[in-house]
């Protein structure tokens, strides 16, 4: 059984947003320390996995392992249907074939309730193995948003260089070429904007922006984000969540000369 | 729980496909031109619709296809679990890419080459091409196959190749017929590569150049890797 | 012939804007009380009657009745023209086959007139009965647009439960099932949000939620919106216009279970 | 005052519609089901164009075709005010629906498996059926008929049928053809209906469970009542 | 530098359009109408398409034909360079438009009348006229020719015109028909204006009376002056 | 060579938008007095000139005339990369093939490098004569905006007649005629709402809206807009450009009583 309450609808509303672009369809595996989820994109290129600990809920509980398998366009309907500042309350019997959803508003009397319809899915779970980055780039998710952003307008690629001065992001396309370039700036005054490289290893990969500027719909979840690579290793996306878990990204890099 | 959904990504297949563009060399006008059309089989997917001379380029169709046939001998009555039993094993050994005959443009060209002259009897080395380009590529997905069409465009001046009569299963049609013909969506897109290829050719004057307005619709997944080369599938 | 001067466009803009989706032609019956509307969408489930008294415009002038034919696309064209503040005149002759607007800016040297033609509409006057409903619920407009639109995300059409505790928003569809409450809460601070119910009897009634939406148009017309109900009975949706008239929707329940 | 607009609400007619869909019982391949499809009668409404088996459920029909042949009897020139007075009685009387021979699911399958048998020869109490399921029903306005096909989806093993001929009027065609022969706008509607149902199928392997992508293009009006029953007109 | 665009205006041609709808005088049915459909050439631009009867109105297109095939007289095998420079002398004398035979809509009239009188028997002054109407004017943009078409709209009691039969060049075809048939893009958009009119007419009841819902797609530029008549070419 | 440096991206951003929907290959010519262009729509009938002063740019170097054949579609999709405070410089070589755009931000270390390719343009230059205009009306961008979106609802063109008293546009359509009238107001408080006609004689003309619309995508260049008029000649709609230069168009009159 589940019981899981959260302060703001927001956070999960915006969790929706960020990774039902990429998948359809998956399990959230509930267990006492939580709430995770891991799936793969159609392609099989990329991977979303979410992790909401159970401490950041209050009341939590859930006595065993409970996968939900949800369709996210259809909890994307009913997250729709809940105030940012509602208070969100999951619920879910062991055998049931539900997930209810309970919406109260803080300042008026009203409470909705909603009922999602629960399918059984055959999820295929991947091992991620521990990596240790040659590079790993802190930076503004908006800029990374902003970057990924402008290059798709000439380019369908982006090569990425981490140095030690600084990471640079281009693309080339029919139109021409571009070159965005964030100089390491350890010491600036705004800290959401300072741009934070640590490096082991200089590290030059290409990667479909198209992707990227999917990852990106996470931004609002977060003021930062990271960026780990090794070479010939898939990119890690990460953003934090304040207390409560994070969303990562992973996605392949691109082959060759070709893009 | 009420419903199942296996996630499985499709069968990959890749396909190379030539536009080939007779025209009168002493024509300005595009409208004298002629494009050659093949009729599909009549069974089989698309079966009976037009489209432009294509080579499969997947060597382990065939393999695949016994497999499969294997797996369903008896003619008794099933229920309409309509299952994609046969390709999971593909999918378990984590790779779901056939084996390729051709890994790039140079290779697709060659072998669209000898196509072109058994099939059609065109033969390139003798007619005179006035251009031979790549149009990129075009994925097209069905309801279990994803197929990538690699699309090059060929121009050949007319007087340089027989005239042949159309057949039945072989067509030269007009470029305002190539608009009403019963081509398949995938290589509509393939003719709108074209025409803003013609388009640009028409208006710069200058051949073989960075080209414009020309919209791929690329896979945005193409070119990148596997992500089940990196990571492990965990036993369950 | 009619005269009439309105000291701010906005409100027939607004007016336009509720009633254009439901009816595309009709007669604004003018008579010296004010200035009347009453027709039916072309499906015959919902009605629409608009009154705007004499006194809310000055000066008014209307000496015999004089029906004006519109088509309200061709009338929400022009009145997109007028500014928000723009003081509006509406004249129209007794025989003339045109009906004049005219825009003036209050802050600047702005005049605009337009002249609209007229068309002869042969309409069906609806006797509606004077009914005493089993229940009346006073809420606000803002959350009754929002509940609307909510359901609409996973229904097609809504049950209304009124008791003496509350009412109940409710609907089903291939996703799940969901329900909105809102309690009465007389008493609350902000009058704009309280929730009334005057019930002579419990209600329950099924309606159509496109139609309903639809009818939520007129929210920016008033804070507040009464729905009025009775078993088997076309409800009554009632915006009113701040000492100027109202607007009026009704509509017929669904029969049986079918939804 | 230039123009007159009367409004009036357009005739409601229904249709029970049934795509048949033939299916080799050994056969996992989408591709190689029929759909049964017949030929409109060369005249009327859509005339020559080809649709799902179907049958009008309005039994009035025929009673008001007569009435409105009575009201023109002569063969005079007439202006072009081409008006619709044969409509306005039934208008005035209040009633705008005519009576139903069908009024559920289960009746409109009833009448639809007589009418597969008299007009098909297919006897689907001994015929192997694989799945029967309604797909909604779809509204489609035409100029002066508001006309609701119920859709009903029946799959049956094409090996408890026999193989019948195609001819002028009657055909069984595959899923490519379907997508491109000459349908009424309207029954299109209900091939997308169906495709969703077959993804679903195939995607779920559970049948009869809640469909989702299904989305209907539900009319709002319907199972509403009409306000004249409540309303009454005012003499003018 | 890579590339070159020369700038040039597109040929400017008009054309006289007329929907011939035949009607029967005792009918109300809309679809009991035809319409009166003949066969393009079999080369030449939009070669084999079906068109609403109509009558080009620029005089010196022939003259124009001539000059340009004078420009290319030897069959010599050339680059795909397809430059437009045929074009280029009306360009530079600074007046783009042909002459033309009709400025105003009573002269297309009178043009259309005697056409449809040379090629299609039809005699105005004889038939029963029930309806002749402007439909507006629709702009075509081919690759280098922009055409106006000029749409009439004309309704004739069919009693008053003798039954012509069908042949593989002129048909009469049915409203339904008309939507499917292999219409050029352009005239299509005259079909549509035909249809408000007709659903106008239809409801209003009252002809000739000012027309909504017609939203025509009208050129932004006619009817205005081309720069070129005050502003001079500088040398370069 | 070419080196032009601007204080803010936003002002070429802004002229694009304002040019590119009118054309969309022409030639940049650039001396040592600045950076001009003039190039005519398609149909012949409309023609923009734009002039940038070689002092609004610091530093500006151009020894030689340099005609820079740009796709505007294409630049357009690099400068929307630019922030509009960035700061923007332009560079190409004498025998180059390509527009170098550098975009550096103020606050944090970012740079973007786009290199557009080049193509060649045979431009057809126009020589406008200087016209002593009968009618010169200067007034708020802005109001003439709006004006020219108000009778695009009713109106596919727009008679403009300017008196002593002031400016009236007026069209007519299927739905009905309007007309809106300016009056002459030299003294109000705000300067750039105020009209002010300098006129020799009355003048009447008609346009096509569409092109008229087109023009006033430059609204954000400039709050005021001038109308220069003669019968029987091209209209001319001038944006000054502070400091800097100026946005013209020039739009040949209808033809007699069609419209």
């Amino acid at each position: 059984m589940l019981e899981a309450r959260l302060q703001q609808a927001k956070l999960l509303k915006s969790l929706l947003e960020a990774i039902k672009e990429l998948v359809t369809e998956c399990n959230f595996d509930c267990n006492d320390s939580g709430i995770a989820l891991q799936a793969m994109d159609n392609s099989h290129v990329a991977l979303v996995a979410l992790l909401l600990r159970s401490d950041g809920f209050d009341p939590y509980r859930c006595d065993r392992n409970l996968p939900l398998g949800l369709n996210l366009t259809n909890l994307n309907k009913i997250l729709k249907c809940a105030g940012n500042d509602d208070i969100l309350t999951l619920k879910a019997d062991d055998g049931g074939d539900t997930l209810s959803l309970v919406f109260e508003s803080k300042d008026n009397d009203k409470i909705c309730e909603y009922d999602l319809k629960l399918m059984d899915i055959d999820s295929e779970h991947l091992g991620i193995p521990d990596t240790s980055y040659d590079a790993i780039v802190h930076m503004s998710s908006a800029e990374f948003q902003r970057i990924c952003r402008d290059l798709s307008q000439i380019s369908e690629s982006v090569k990425i260089d981490a140095t030690k001065d600084g990471i640079k992001f281009s693309g080339e396309g029919e139109v021409g070429n571009g070159s965005i370039t964030l100089k390491q700036n350890a010491n600036v005054d705004n800290e959401d904007e300072a741009t934070r490289i640590e490096l082991q290893q200089s590290v030059s990969l290409t990667f479909s922006l198209k992707y990227l500027a999917n990852f990106t719909k996470a931004t609002p979840l977060s003021t930062r984000v990271t960026l780990s690579m090794s070479n010939d290793v898939p990119l890690l996306v990460e953003y934090k969540l304040d207390n409560l878990g994070y969303v990562r990204y992973y996605l392949a890099p691109k082959i060759g000369e070709e893009n | 729980y009420p419903r199942k959904a296996v996630k499985k990504a499709p069968r990959e297949e890749e396909c190379a496909v030539c536009i080939v563009e007779k025209k009168p060399a002493d024509s300005k006008n595009p409208l004298d031109s002629k494009f050659l059309l093949v009729k599909r089989p009549k069974t089989g997917l698309l079966a009976g619709l037009w489209e432009f001379p294509s080579v499969e380029l997947n060597e382990t169709c065939v393999a695949e296809k016994k497999s499969a046939k294997k797996r369903k001998p008896s003619k008794a009555v099933v229920s309409s679990d309509d299952s994609e039993d046969d390709y999971v094993p593909e999918q378990k050994s984590g790779s779901p890419t056939l084996k390729l005959l051709a890994k790039d443009s140079d290779e697709r060209q060659a072998i669209m080459g000898k196509h072109l002259m058994t099939t059609f009897d065109i033969d390139l080395d003798s007619c005179n091409i006035l251009r031979r380009t790549e149009l990129g590529s075009v994925v097209h997905l069905f309801s279990h196959i994803r197929k990538t069409y690699h699309m090059e465009y060929l121009e050949i001046d007319a007087d340089s190749i027989d005239d042949v009569e159309d057949t039945d299963q072989v067509q030269w049609i007009s470029r305002d017929e190539l608009a009403l013909a019963a081509i398949p969506t995938g290589l509509k897109k393939g003719i709108k590569l074209m025409e803003n290829l013609a388009t640009v050719g028409a208006e710069k004057k200058i051949k073989s150049t960075p080209r414009k307005k020309v919209k791929i619709e690329k896979d945005p997944a193409a070119g990148t890797r596997n992500l089940l080369s990196f990571f492990q599938q965990k036993p369950k």
